[in-house]
């Protein structure tokens, strides 16, 4: 099971408290808009290595805009991401996912015409470096170095559960495996922060609990930090080390799940008390 | 019941991505290989070489370098025409230039050039998708098509302004020019088709292959998991079109022997598309089905009239022959549009539980 | 070299006023002319989605249509009404046959599926007509023939053919009529509501499929008279075809589903090439205007991907 | 991984299609003597190629109908499309030559050059009349290359004579502006060469007004610059419908119709007509007969046009591009008998038509036996002289129909067949090794 650990992880990050944490990414004043409209005002808060942040609000709160920034699509115009203690600079997305970036998306985006086991490969793209000769050739360098990512791929098969599907186009799929394959697609990144975008969105309470247990494992085995937007609260706070929360584009509080819960302003958003 | 896979168990990874892993297609592949590389050429006459199999093969290959742009990569091309056209021209060029070098060496060295100028007309591909792209695809394939016909260093200052093949001889054997026999020109297409085919398909089941349809499927995720769009776009186009280039030699070395640059012409671009999207897009052998149903039906209906004795004039032969070719593409795409290569994972599918279907 | 290219063409155009004031016009009529194929491709494209490469074919076929029908003894007018009827069916048809049974696929398949349709068009039309290049019965229809000549200074002349001009007013008229139809009528506006949203047009009860055949049926009669206006200035025949092709980037400059884009854009590329051909195409020994058009609208696209009257794309995931 | 595979049903496909295509040219007859007529009614091309087809395809038949055939022997006759599409051309030519075809005309310069190297591998001659490579003038080089009665060079050479004429005598041409306004492809840029050294020697400017194949109807720009250059005169090397078109933006411009000739191309009734009152004056080159006077053109209305063998009808008899498809039909029938009479045949083949052709001898009595007299002018091939330079007349256009305007005039073959030869040799050259030639002269 431990195949695909990769050996930064050098305690089990989940013991820890938040304060003796080192900080992962920290996102400082950021604002973002399109045209005229303002889709992210002045947000900032950090997230700590080993932990599983969670980020919420209401519908049209900015959610899936903060994790586009976070990955490199969207370019903030104003404030700065400080990602392992250093200033970003303005990256293509291409270029996040190579400093360990994954993620999953609000509206399942595999690669429809590939099968289970190609798309949990293309995740393995970073990893692999064998050039067009070698490809052109595939006997020796390529094939093996095919056989080589094809186990870390198979354990992550295993590790959840989807075997049978491994030669299935994912567009046959149901939309629960689709998020599956989907989590382990980004898995097979071997990321250092892994975002879920509502991973468990549209599921029912059994597929909630079986992706429940898998984001708790991923990172409490491999000490992956998450960061994941979703909206079924009880999960929030039965999985989430601390919450964020938006609204309308700006930050309204932050902080432990039981703490978040008993604010205020979390309350009138949720409620809708007009501003 | 004669096709199944079932009890042919793999016991290692490498087996598992063998380019067939079950032992019906390998059997298949054999007898076709077999028939393509010694029945053909012992009982096939001239016409059958010159005017079936040899274009037959040479389209097969264009249709394979256009399906990784487009059956693979997802991004659609109308300049097919002119890549091909940049490999006969460079290929033309280089033999001239040097003339005793081996002229089969020079045709696969075309395609390098083709690939370059593929590759630069790729780059508006970083910016623009879809239609939009395939209109700006339409300005390389213009713009090339005009190059041909105004810059006359490239056919040598010929009064014709055609290109014609000179005589060259590989390996002791008259290779091009009007005296190579039907039979070597076919064994040299076939072979540089068969070798071409094996190895993309190396690369479409590798990383590479992966990242092409990562980049068709969903760029924006493909962009997300570290896939450098440009980078992967730009390496389509170069490899689709020196396959292409190499293609558009062999058309000109070892079919026509002489080309004018509207040899090279949008139609040549349409109906490389047409065997593609006919045969399936993103299907290696999808392409040689649909090179075979876009080339040999005209060929067929325009000579089996004469055959049954029928006298039809001509032009209606021709002009009968669009309208069926037309409806066909029509019927077909309605019928499966994905193509000759899905109705025969069907026809498979229907095979593995035969003769019992339920 | 550089004089060549940044001076001369200008004092050219100073030089001689009227030759310019010419090129311009004939880059008028041009543009007048891919603008009206491009509203073709408009029409259909805005109302579903596909993009119909055998609108350049319909143009010669329904051309071609008018002229064998009158070359079979039927007069002018008469046989333009049986055009019209032949357009229709036309539309009824390919919306029976292409359409319908193709909805929802992916845009790469409906496009094959047109250009599956533009092969059987040319089979068809030189199957029953023939396939010579015919000659555009202009006068029969009371189109003018001649020609008006303004003189300007001494040796100037600018000559203005009649039916030019007549292209130019037919043009106008027909934008304007699809103007008000779009605006004024009810199916109108049931093709604006199925062109923003094929889903929620359904939910308040308009039929696609009569939505569709309506369109073709309008870009049949777009083509039409694309066909008559083409046809008299040289002859009507699936030579045409080719020059069909300038629609595109006609359209990549106006937005696929842009009216005024398409005109606008046809008189970009209209003058754009006929300026460019004249006082730089010697340069490179002429006929760039066979990819000039596309290199203009690739150059474009570079800088504005979403077309002229199109809006600022935000990619979403 | 699925994708190889679907290679084997390809190929499968393929086979089964093919093999059965391959019987398909099977039978040889015997007993007739096999022409296959290269054609095209369809296509950009077809509004020159449908006239030409059909004088050809009448001519001959006409002799299977009135004489059943030549020396007794039938003629069987097969048109294939080309579309003047080099591919298709190569298709047809694969797809009949098996069938003991005699002589190729492909009608398309590109075909031609396509069938030159092809036609000493196979034995077949071609005949390319008035059209084709200039240099394959040159029997010695290309024995198997015809292009009787004049090349393209030879048809140049006229017109700037003719022009010479106009103006009182070549020294005159010194400071004129000629234009030449062609189809760019491989037909239209042929004359260039000469047209450059003519325009050295005689010390007048050529305009040159290149046409894409793809422009063709879409003139408006070249006209424009004809315009603005003024030229003196307007020479037109044109096919297809790029002539009827030219001549439209002629008359658009108001360019004076009588200073603007055309080669014998450019000649067809339909394409002068096209510019309606307006084209009044237009002049193209000629070599073939004007009107339809003419007892064996009577004799295909009444075998053939009036059986309903012919797909045209009875008024296009006699119409320029008609009676050029005529002409090469006499040619090729002359070609056939010579060959009988050489070889004592009945039924030849492909090396025995070379022969025929290369000793064709159409002399004015012979033209007057065929029904034919002054339809052309006596022509005669020689085994270095494949073309013959033979005299052209002008003819024009006087807004009904054509007339003839001048009388014959001789090519300057002094200029002409220096070049024709050092192009010959160059192709060789670069065509090397080119075989040399080894047939022997049949005169």
């Amino acid at each position: 099971m431990n195949a695909f650990v990769t050996d930064k992880t050098l305690a089990p990050a989940g013991e820890l408290e938040p304060a003796e944490r080192e900080e992962l990414l920290r996102v400082d004043n950021v604002s973002l808009s399109f045209g005229g409209v303002k889709a992210i005002t002045d947000i900032s808060f950090d997230i700590l290595k080993g932990e599983i942040r969670a980020i919420i609000g209401p519908n049209g709160a900015g959610k899936t805009s903060m994790l586009n920034v976070i990955n490199g699509f969207y370019h903030p115009q104003e404030g700065t991401i400080t990602w392992r203690g250093k200033v970003r600079r303005k990256m293509k997305p291409y270029e996040a996912a190579s400093q360990g970036i994954a993620r999953t998306f609000q509206n399942v985006a595999l690669f429809k015409g590939m099968t289970t086991l190609d798309n949990i490969m293309s995740g393995r793209s970073l990893k692999m470096h064998r050039n067009f000769f070698w490809q052109v050739l595939w006997r020796g360098p390529a094939e093996n170095e095919e056989i080589e990512h094809r186990r870390k791929v198979e354990d992550i098969i295993d590790f959840l559960e989807i075997q049978a599907i491994r030669k299935t186009p994912v567009g046959r799929l149901p939309y629960g495996l689709q998020k599956r394959v989907e989590l382990g697609r980004a898995l097979a990144m071997e990321p250092e922060l892994l975002l879920l975008d509502e991973p468990m969105a549209g599921m029912n309470l059994e597929e909630k609990e079986d992706m429940s247990r898998f984001i708790v494992d991923v990172n409490q085995e491999f000490g992956t930090t998450i960061a994941l937007i979703e909206h079924d609260m009880g999960v929030v706070m039965d999985l989430s080390d601390r919450v964020v929360v938006l609204d309308y584009g700006k930050k309204i509080a932050d902080g432990p799940p039981e703490e978040v819960q008993a604010s205020q302003a979390v309350i009138d958003a949720y409620l809708g008390v007009s501003h | 019941m004669f096709y199944r896979e079932a009890g042919q168990f793999k016991t290692s990874y490498k087996a598992d991505q063998a380019l067939m892993p079950i032992l019906q297609d390998r059997v298949g592949l054999t007898v076709i290989l077999l028939i393509a590389f010694v029945a053909i050429p012992a009982f096939a006459n001239d016409f059958f070489l010159t005017s079936i199999m040899i274009p037959f093969l040479v389209f097969s290959l264009a249709a394979i370098g256009l399906n990784v742009l487009t059956g693979f990569c997802g991004q659609l091309s109308l300049g097919t025409g002119a890549f091909m056209g940049v490999g006969a021209y460079a290929a033309y060029k280089l033999t001239t230039i040097f003339p005793d070098a081996n002229v089969i060496v020079m045709v696969l060295l075309s395609g390098i050039f083709s690939a370059a100028i593929g590759a630069v007309f790729g780059l508006p591909s970083l910016r623009i998708k879809g239609l939009y792209l395939a209109v700006t695809t339409l300005a390389a394939q213009f713009f090339l098509e005009w190059c041909f016909i105004r810059i006359p260093w490239l056919y040598n200052y010929n009064a014709s302004g055609a290109i014609e093949v000179p005589h060259r001889e590989a390996f002791g054997v008259v290779v091009s020019g009007a005296e190579a026999t039907p039979i070597v020109r076919y064994f040299i297409v076939l072979c540089i088709t068969v070798a071409i085919a094996y190895l993309m398909a190396n690369v479409l089941r590798g990383r590479i292959g992966r990242s092409w349809m990562m980049i068709r499927d969903m760029d924006i995720a493909a962009e997300l998991m570290g896939i450098r769009p440009l980078q992967t776009k730009l390496m389509a186009f170069a490899v689709s079109s020196y396959i292409c280039g190499v293609a558009g030699a062999m058309m000109v070395f070892f079919w026509l022997n002489a080309a004018e640059p509207s040899s090279y012409s949008i139609s040549l671009s349409f109906q490389i598309l047409f065997m593609v999207i006919l045969g399936g897009l993103g299907s290696l052998g999808g392409a040689f089905m649909g090179a075979a149903f876009i080339w040999i039906l005209p060929v067929f209906l325009k000579f089996i009239p004469g055959t049954l004795g029928i006298d039809v004039a001509a032009e209606t032969v021709e002009h009968v022959t669009f309208m069926i070719v037309g409806a066909l593409i029509i019927f077909f795409l309605i019928v499966e549009p994905h193509g000759f290569a899905r109705l025969w994972q069907i026809g498979k599918q229907k095979l593995r539980v035969w003769p019992f279907p339920y | 070299m550089l004089y060549d290219i940044f001076i001369d063409p200008f004092v050219q155009m100073y030089d001689m006023p009227d030759f310019f004031l010419q090129v311009l016009w004939e880059g008028f009529v041009a543009g007048i002319l891919y603008a009206l194929i491009a509203l073709g491709f408009v029409l259909i494209f805005k109302a579903s989605g596909v993009f119909n490469f055998a609108q350049g074919i319909m143009v010669v076929f329904a051309g071609l249509t008018l002229v064998g029908l009158n070359e079979n003894g039927i007069p002018a007018y008469l046989a333009l009404a049986l055009t019209i009827v032949a357009m229709g069916v036309l539309a009824y048809g390919v919306e029976r046959v292409v359409m319908r049974p193709l909805v929802n696929q992916p845009d790469i398949i409906l496009l094959m599926a047109t250009i599956g349709l533009t092969y059987f068009l040319i089979g068809f039309g030189e199957f029953v007509f023939g396939g010579e290049p015919k000659q555009m019965i202009t006068e029969q229809l009371g189109l003018p023939t001649g020609s008006t000549a303004i003189e300007m200074g001494e040796r100037g002349l600018i000559i203005l053919q009649h039916i030019d001009i007549a292209a130019a007013v037919i043009a106008v008229i027909m934008v304007t009529a699809l103007g008000i139809f779009f605006n004024k009528t009810r199916i109108g506006r049931a093709l604006r509501a199925v062109a923003d949203d094929h889903q929620a047009a359904l939910s308040v009860g308009i039929s696609l499929n009569q939505i569709w055949a309506i369109v073709w049926f309008a870009a049949g009669l777009v083509a039409l008279a694309t066909g008559i206006m083409w046809g008299a200035r040289s002859d009507v025949s699936f030579a045409l075809e080719i020059v069909a092709f300038k629609a595109l980037p006609v359209l990549i400059l106006g937005g696929f589903t842009s009216i005024p884009g398409a005109i606008v854009g046809g008189l970009i590329i209209g003058f754009g090439e006929k300026i460019g051909e004249l006082y730089w195409g010697g340069l490179v020994g002429g006929g760039i205007e066979s990819w000039l058009a596309y290199i203009i609208a690739l150059i474009f696209l570079l800088f504005r991907p979403q077309g002229l009257f199109g809006e600022r794309i935000i990619e979403r995931i | 991984m699925m994708n190889f595979k679907q290679f084997a049903l390809g190929t499968a496909v393929a086979l089964g299609v093919g093999l059965s295509g391959a019987m398909t040219p099977a039978a040889q007859a015997q007993d007739s003597n096999y022409v296959p007529l290269l054609t095209y009614r369809t296509g950009p091309f077809a509004a020159s190629g449908i006239h030409i087809a059909n004088g050809m395809h009448d001519y001959l038949k006409m002799l299977n109908e009135r004489d059943g055939g030549i020396g007794g022997v039938k003629l069987e006759l097969e048109e294939c499309e080309t579309g003047y599409n080099a591919q298709k051309g190569v298709e047809c030519y694969e797809a009949t030559k098996g069938k003991g075809a005699l002589v190729y005309n492909p009608y398309s310069t590109g075909i031609t050059l396509q069938l030159i190297p092809k036609a000493g591998v196979d034995k077949i001659p071609v005949l390319s009349m008035g059209y084709g490579l200039s240099a394959a003038a040159d029997g010695t080089t290309f024995p198997w290359v015809f292009n009787v009665p004049d090349t393209y060079w030879d048809g140049a050479s006229v017109v700037i004579k003719y022009i010479g004429e106009q103006e009182g005598g070549l020294e005159n041409l010194k400071g004129k502006k000629i234009g030449y306004i062609f189809l760019d492809a491989g037909y239209g840029r042929e004359p260039i060469p000469l047209l450059e050294q003519l325009a050295e020697k005689y010390g007048f400017e050529l305009l040159q007004y290149p046409v894409g194949v793809k422009e063709m109807q879409n003139q408006s720009s070249q006209w424009l610059n004809v315009r603005r250059d003024r030229p003196d005169y307007m020479v037109m090397w044109g096919w297809g419908a790029m002539n009827p078109t030219a001549i439209k933006e002629a008359v658009k411009i108001r360019y004076p119709m009588e200073k603007f000739i055309g080669v014998w191309w450019s000649a067809g009734d339909d394409d002068a007509a096209a510019g309606g009152e307006g084209a009044k004056g237009y002049k193209a080159m000629n070599f073939s007969g004007v009107g339809r006077d003419f007892p064996a053109l009577d004799d295909i209305e009444k075998y053939v046009v009036g059986a309903g063998l012919s797909s045209t009808d009875a008024e296009t008899i006699g119409g320029t591009l008609y009676n050029r498809g005529v002409l090469n039909s006499v040619i090729i029938a002359e070609g056939i008998r010579t060959a009988q009479e050489l070889t004592g045949k009945k039924v030849i083949t492909g090396e025995d038509m070379r022969m025929g052709l290369e000793a064709l001898n159409l002399d004015e009595a012979r033209l007057k036996e065929l029904g034919l007299e002054g339809f052309a002018h006596p022509m005669k091939v020689t085994c270095e002289d494949h073309a013959g330079s033979n005299p052209v007349f002008i003819q024009e256009w006087n807004g009904k129909k054509w007339q003839q305007a001048s009388g014959w005039i001789e090519p300057m073959t002094d200029l002409v067949r220096p070049l024709l030869e050092q192009a010959a040799a160059e192709y060789a050259e670069k065509n090397a090794p080119w075989p040399k030639r080894t047939e022997p002269c049949p005169n």
